[in-house]
């Protein structure tokens, strides 16, 4: 079934992303919003590698990784300077331009995205082989955050988000350990977009716009933000949700509107129902 | 090839169309001044806001006076339902900055499908024409939609300016902003400054939207659009300082338009992005005037502590 | 004897407020110096400038002969430079344990892949601290509140925890703010008892204080602060019984 | 031109009768009434929420409207035609899933789509599920090379814009253009078809300038084209055209400015008022003045109460209606299974389809449609046929 492989698969794709984004934005306190940039960056150069080069798609997605990390050093960097709102809003500009850039330059396919990328695994098996490597890949993900973070790099994290001066003053690197968490979260984002890339075989600027940065939030924060389940959580509920809305018979004319409303309001009552998140007790521990 | 009368035309037309993003941003900054609140809610309220000047004025056939007043005390309605029974409660609970964030954004597209619903998704104008009477002044062609535009703008920041420096409860929702805990201490209700500011803003969008709405077609999603870009405003101003925040999108509709002479105009979001990390990088804290001032301002012994923000920064 | 702190003709403005004007002062090993003087006369400051938290604009200090003052704050913590906060700073979503985990200067894992992998140097690392931790908490009577999330404990605990923290630097300087603050009963006892012991054990420590009872529990010698300056370095009997800074400044302190 | 005109319009006349076949079919098996048999279902992928939901829900409605009349006049063979819409947002990050759905769900062997980006995504996987893929609305040019199971009932860019081009060069005379297009995929790729059709033809374009989709200000780009000094302007925008078109005429300039299917609106007309006059668009489709079959659809509209967006689309999206009931059709007589490939199989087998709103579709083996362009000229407030370009 194509169609249980690619939703266990965009799963385990935003299982990826929003794991990966509570760690800079739960753990580490760092507002970002430009987690979709490193997506698209792991998406395209491994996109644009496999399609120019025909290199195996393993070193590609590597190579898309490997972008990730670098990029997300400028912002790591830029943290040096600003912080809370402003760093939000920054890193929203960062997010913008970078694909303002991807959106204008002629190598990338522009607006009309890049759908040259080769078919991997072509056969009758490759939903399932994908679901194995896109699940492999979020639980290690998952699991090295994990183990991350309940582990002493971890607690300094946790103590850098709680108070960054105190955190200085008892020997902590600040840019040190951001720089380390931004490459661990970016990175798993660019792998997540090699993933996503490979699997769909198309990829355009207009799919890393704000609203993914919204969607990835939305999961963070819904499911629990600073928790290690929360995300995982969140990314199931807003996957599956809309999925399991389009299987309601609504009147055609009302479909998107009708799933819309659902959709939101129910996002709204967890919102309500549970302050927390739905894993985890307090919202104490969140950034901001 | 660059004219005097070109630059002129530029500048005229940049400030009349910057008018409704003027305003809009003014509404934006002002919530996350008083309330500290990143309001995207106040799409949904827009969408309101056109929606019911629409409905009133076409399928009820109303003047235009009736309709704006309609368009008013929906948004101004919608505006308090929701300061009382969404956010006040959110706050009550000591909510996270994230979780204001993503109710207000997902409030926000509720009300975008609600609208969808009741109204369709056709791109709708006020006026069925958007066309308005030019005169040509000096070589520069002024519409009277231009002269509404800036007029309506300038009366409206006036109007706040003066209410902030006047009133008691202008000078409350100052005190508000600056230390809502303090402020209660002295025995100022810091629910009914929130409320006063939700109150201005649904003004302050309302007018913004009639003016969009009477120039460019307006779906139930193009209020999601139009508050991405007043945040950006808001932020360049420099969170807190709401006049600033007016200035900063004047600023960036004029760059924008004055670039296009310089850089390929397919260029130009790219330039708007990079100025907004770029500034950010070199003043972290917004600009360097402001920066100077407010330092002084923190260090100063002398300073009262609640002297009345926005003055000093009209006058900038 | 060497001193541990030596500090050389320090300077600092902030845009026209000067809270360190040519600033002279050392510290020995064993010695509990208190830092007096009114509001705003730059004690918070000089603290501020010593552990690195802001640069100053001229000056040297050194650190058991090593100069410190081109070093940022994080690399002073880990060359000896502890201190606590007036406001405690403690990590309010983390408990006393794991507060004071944060603490010990050169840790290995603060390695990110040392981390994940969970390497033996870690896990006794990692022991070594805990048990480090759990007799300073003990010696505090506080190893009942290791597990507990640190803000729910009563403030007098919290203030003991800021020093406990400090002191898994194991620094030979100790610069504490306030330290006595708002604490009361049998807490206020034992932070007299641990800063003696830890002089004893050889660290010098500087105090900053408002309350003259409380510098007098604590200190041996003092200096008086005012607009920046040092005007003067005695025990605290002679500063308490000088007539100039009796008029500056104790005159209203002695009052309550 | 009135001789075109009138060939063209007898032609619509012939084809008229021809017009339902599968009523035929269905009076072959006996059943008036399609309510018997198992349905045939087909998807369809439209934005009915999000920005370009203007256009996609009112496709969506007529796709519904064809599917009663089909159902009304006794089905598919006896078989009632089912729809199964989903949502898109014309994004193709949720039209991906979507089609997954259609396929492995809802089991449907043809699904009917629009917008490039989305039928560009959907390419690899209906290649890869084996179902095939109608588009009825996207003009990207990159669609004719998406593979055996993507084709398109409706022509890709090159057709219109290309003709529009040369009539600009040829016809009228015009030797220096403009083009303003918005940054995205519609508006790059009929922008450059645009700029090299008419270099082609012997034009010069003085000023190719894009703009931000999220623009409102355009009097700096206006000015600029204005320097220029072109004798034309041509804009390739979506739902701001009516905007670009009031600050150029705010501005006083008077240029000759043309448009392509999107400007078909009488929307436009109420917006821009005398501001319109003289605008040149294209359409892909007849109007009711030359094809009396599209006042049908304009009747089932009036009862909806508005007028539609985008009319020709819509024609479209009721011919490839007819399309999907013909492939069924076809297939339930020669009794095969309605599956993606054999609907491909009976696709290149029927190959000429005669439609009653676009005229004749053949299915050719470049992916590509070649149909009529009419070109329309705002006058009086009207659109009024200027010229149609087989």
């Amino acid at each position: 079934m194509e169609y249980l492989a690619s939703t266990i698969l965009l799963i385990g794709i935003f299982v990826i992303l929003a794991a990966s984004y509570n760690l800079i934005i739960g753990y580490g306190g760092l507002n970002t919003v430009a987690h979709p940039i490193f997506f698209a960056l792991g998406a395209y150069t491994s996109g644009l590698l496999g399609a120019a080069t025909g290199l195996p798609a393993v070193v590609c997605v590597l190579a898309g990784v490997a972008v990730a990390m670098a990029a997300s050093f400028v912002l790591a960097i830029t943290t040096l300077r600003i912080s809370g709102d402003y760093l939000l809003i920054a890193s929203l500009g960062f997010q913008l331009g970078l694909l303002q850039l991807v959106n204008n330059v002629e190598f990338t396919g522009g607006p009309a995205g890049l759908s040259s990328i080769p078919d991997t695994f072509a056969g009758p098996g490759r939903g399932a082989i994908y679901v194995v490597i896109c699940t492999a890949a979020a639980a290690l993900v998952v699991w090295a955050i994990w183990r991350t973070m309940n582990g002493p790099f971890g607690r300094a994290v946790r103590a850098m988000r709680d108070d960054e001066l105190a955190c200085a003053a008892l020997g902590r690197s600040l840019i040190g350990m951001k720089i380390r968490i931004f490459a661990l979260g970016c990175g798993a984002a660019g792998l997540a977009g090699g993933i996503y890339a490979y699997y769909f075989q198309y990829i355009s600027p207009e799919q890393f716009q704000v609203a993914q940065s919204a969607e990835i939030l939305t999961m963070v924060v819904l499911g629990g933000i600073g928790t290690t389940l929360g995300p995982i959580v969140g990314a199931l509920v807003l996957v599956v949700l809309p999925q399991a809305i389009n299987f309601l018979h609504l009147p055609n004319g009302l479909v998107g509107p009708a799933q819309g409303i659902i959709f939101t309001a129910l996002v709204i009552l967890f919102l309500f129902l549970r302050p927390g998140g739905l894993v985890g007790t307090a919202g104490a521990g969140a950034a901001h | 090839m660059i004219e005097p009368a070109i630059l002129l035309q530029i500048l005229w037309t940049g400030i009349a169309m910057s008018s409704y993003f003027v305003l809009l941003t003014v509404a934006f900054a002002l919530t996350l001044k008083v309330e500290k609140l990143w309001n995207f809610a106040q799409a949904g309220l827009m969408g309101v806001a056109f929606f019911a000047m629409f409905y009133a004025m076409n399928a009820l056939a109303l003047p235009t006076w009736a309709g704006i007043a309609i368009g008013l005390g929906a948004t101004i309605a919608a505006a308090v339902a929701l300061e009382v029974w969404a956010i006040g409660v959110l706050r009550a609970r000591n909510s996270g900055g994230l979780t204001f964030f993503i109710f207000t954004l997902v409030f926000s597209q509720f009300a975008a499908y609600a609208l969808t619903i009741l109204f369709g998704t056709e791109p709708e104008t006020i006026y069925p024409s958007v066309m308005s009477p030019v005169r040509i002044l000096g070589g520069v062609a002024v519409s009277d939609w231009d002269l509404l535009a800036v007029a309506t703008t300038l009366a409206l920041m006036a109007a706040l300016w003066a209410f902030l420096r006047f009133t008691r409860d202008g000078q409350f929702m100052i005190a508000v902003s600056d230390n809502a805990k303090l402020a209660e201490i002295y025995g100022i209700s810091a629910k009914r400054a929130y409320v006063i500011s939700g109150v201005i803003a649904a003004i302050f969008l309302t007018a913004g939207i009639f003016l969009y709405g009477t120039r460019a077609g307006v779906t139930p999603d193009v209020p999601l659009v139009l508050v991405l870009t007043a945040v950006i405003g808001a932020l360049l101003g420099g969170i807190g300082r709401i006049f600033a925040a007016g200035v900063a999108a004047v600023s960036l509709g004029l760059l924008q338009s004055f670039s296009i002479l310089f850089i390929p105009s397919k260029w130009q979001a790219l330039l708007l992005y990079g100025v907004l990390f770029g500034a950010l990088i070199l003043f972290p804290r917004g600009l360097p005037a402001w920066r100077i001032w407010r330092l002084r301002r923190r260090l100063g012994p002398a300073t009262p502590p609640a002297a009345p923000e926005p003055l000093t920064e009209a006058g900038e | 004897m060497d001193p541990i702190l030596r500090i050389d003709d320090l300077c600092k403005a902030f845009g026209g407020i000067v809270v360190a004007d040519h600033v002279a002062l050392s510290i020995a090993p064993g010695e509990i110096l208190g830092l007096i003087g009114p509001n705003g006369a730059g004690k918070t400051s000089l603290f501020n400038l010593i552990s690195g938290v802001v640069a100053p604009d001229s000056g040297k200090i050194h650190l058991e002969g090593r100069e410190i003052d081109g070093l940022k704050l994080h690399d002073r913590a880990r060359a000896g430079v502890a201190r606590t906060w007036q406001h405690m700073r403690l990590f309010r979503t983390m408990t006393v344990l794991e507060n004071m985990l944060v603490g010990p200067r050169g840790y290995p894992g603060e390695s990110l892949l040392a981390s994940v992998l969970g390497t033996g140097r870690v896990r006794r690392a990692e022991t070594d601290a805990c048990d480090r931790a759990m007799s300073i908490l003990d010696r505090m009577g506080l190893a009942a509140t290791a597990e507990h999330i640190v803000v729910d404990l009563p403030f007098g605990q919290q203030k003991l925890i800021g020093l406990a923290r400090a002191l898994m630097n194991d620094g030979r300087l100790l610069l504490l703010d306030e330290p006595m603050a708002g604490v009361e009963g049998s807490n206020y006892l034992t932070m007299q008892r641990v800063v003696h012991d830890e002089a004893a054990a050889g660290r010098a420590i500087c105090v900053v204080e408002h309350n003259v009872g409380f510098i007098k529990d604590l200190c041996t010698t003092a200096v008086f602060m005012a607009q920046g300056r040092i005007l003067q370095r005695g025990t605290v009997e002679e500063l308490t019984h000088s007539r100039e800074l009796t008029e500056l400044y104790f005159g209203t302190a002695e009052a309550h | 031109m009135s001789e075109r005109q009138s060939n063209n319009g007898s032609a619509f006349g012939r084809r008229k009768a021809l017009a339902l076949p599968f009523a035929a079919l269905a009076a072959r098996s006996g059943r008036a009434v399609a309510q018997a048999k198992e349905p045939f279902r087909f998807g369809c992928l439209m934005p009915t929420t999000g920005l370009e939901a203007g256009y996609g829900l009112d496709f969506v409605k007529t796709f519904e409207m064809a599917t009663k009349d089909i159902n009304d006049h006794g089905g598919v063979n006896g078989h009632p035609l089912e729809m199964v819409v989903l949502d898109t947002q014309a994004k193709p990050e949720l039209a991906i899933p979507a089609a997954q759905k259609l396929i492995d769900v809802d089991k449907v062997p043809l699904i009917v789509t629009a917008w490039s980006s989305v039928v560009k995504a959907l390419g690899p996987v209906m290649n890869r599920g084996r179902t095939l893929q109608l588009n009825m609305g996207a003009n990207s040019p990159d669609i004719a090379n998406l593979g055996d199971f993507t084709y398109s009932t409706f022509p890709l860019a090159d057709v219109d814009v290309t003709a529009l081009a040369n009539y600009c060069h040829t016809k009228m005379g015009k030797r220096r253009a403009a083009v303003l297009y918005i940054n995205n995929d519609t508006g790059i790729g009929g922008a450059k078809l645009f700029r090299d059709t008419f270099t082609k033809a012997g034009g010069e374009i003085v000023a190719f300038e894009a703009y931000d989709p999220k623009a409102t200000d355009f009097t700096g780009l206006l000015l600029k084209v204005r320097v220029a000094n072109p004798d034309m302007v041509h804009m390739h925008s979506l739902a701001e055209l009516p905007q670009v078109i009031a600050q150029m005429r705010q501005l006083g300039m008077t240029q000759q400015i043309t448009s392509y299917s999107v400007g078909y609106n009488p929307k436009i007309l109420a917006q821009l008022g005398a501001a319109a006059e003289g605008l040149i668009v294209t359409s892909l489709a007849p109007t009711s003045t030359a094809n009396p079959n599209v006042v049908k659809l304009l009747d089932l509209w009036k009862q909806v109460g508005r007028a539609p967006n985008g009319l020709p689309y819509l024609q479209y999206a009721w011919d490839t209606t007819l399309v999907t009931a013909q492939v069924y059709g076809w297939l339930d007589q020669q009794n095969m299974p309605l599956t993606g490939e054999n609907c491909r199989k009976a696709l290149l087998a029927i190959k000429t389809f005669d439609l009653p709103m676009t005229g004749k579709l053949a299915v050719t083996d470049d992916h590509k449609v070649q149909k009529p362009v009419y070109l329309y000229v705002v006058k009086n407030q009207q659109f009024t046929l200027l010229e149609t370009i087989a």
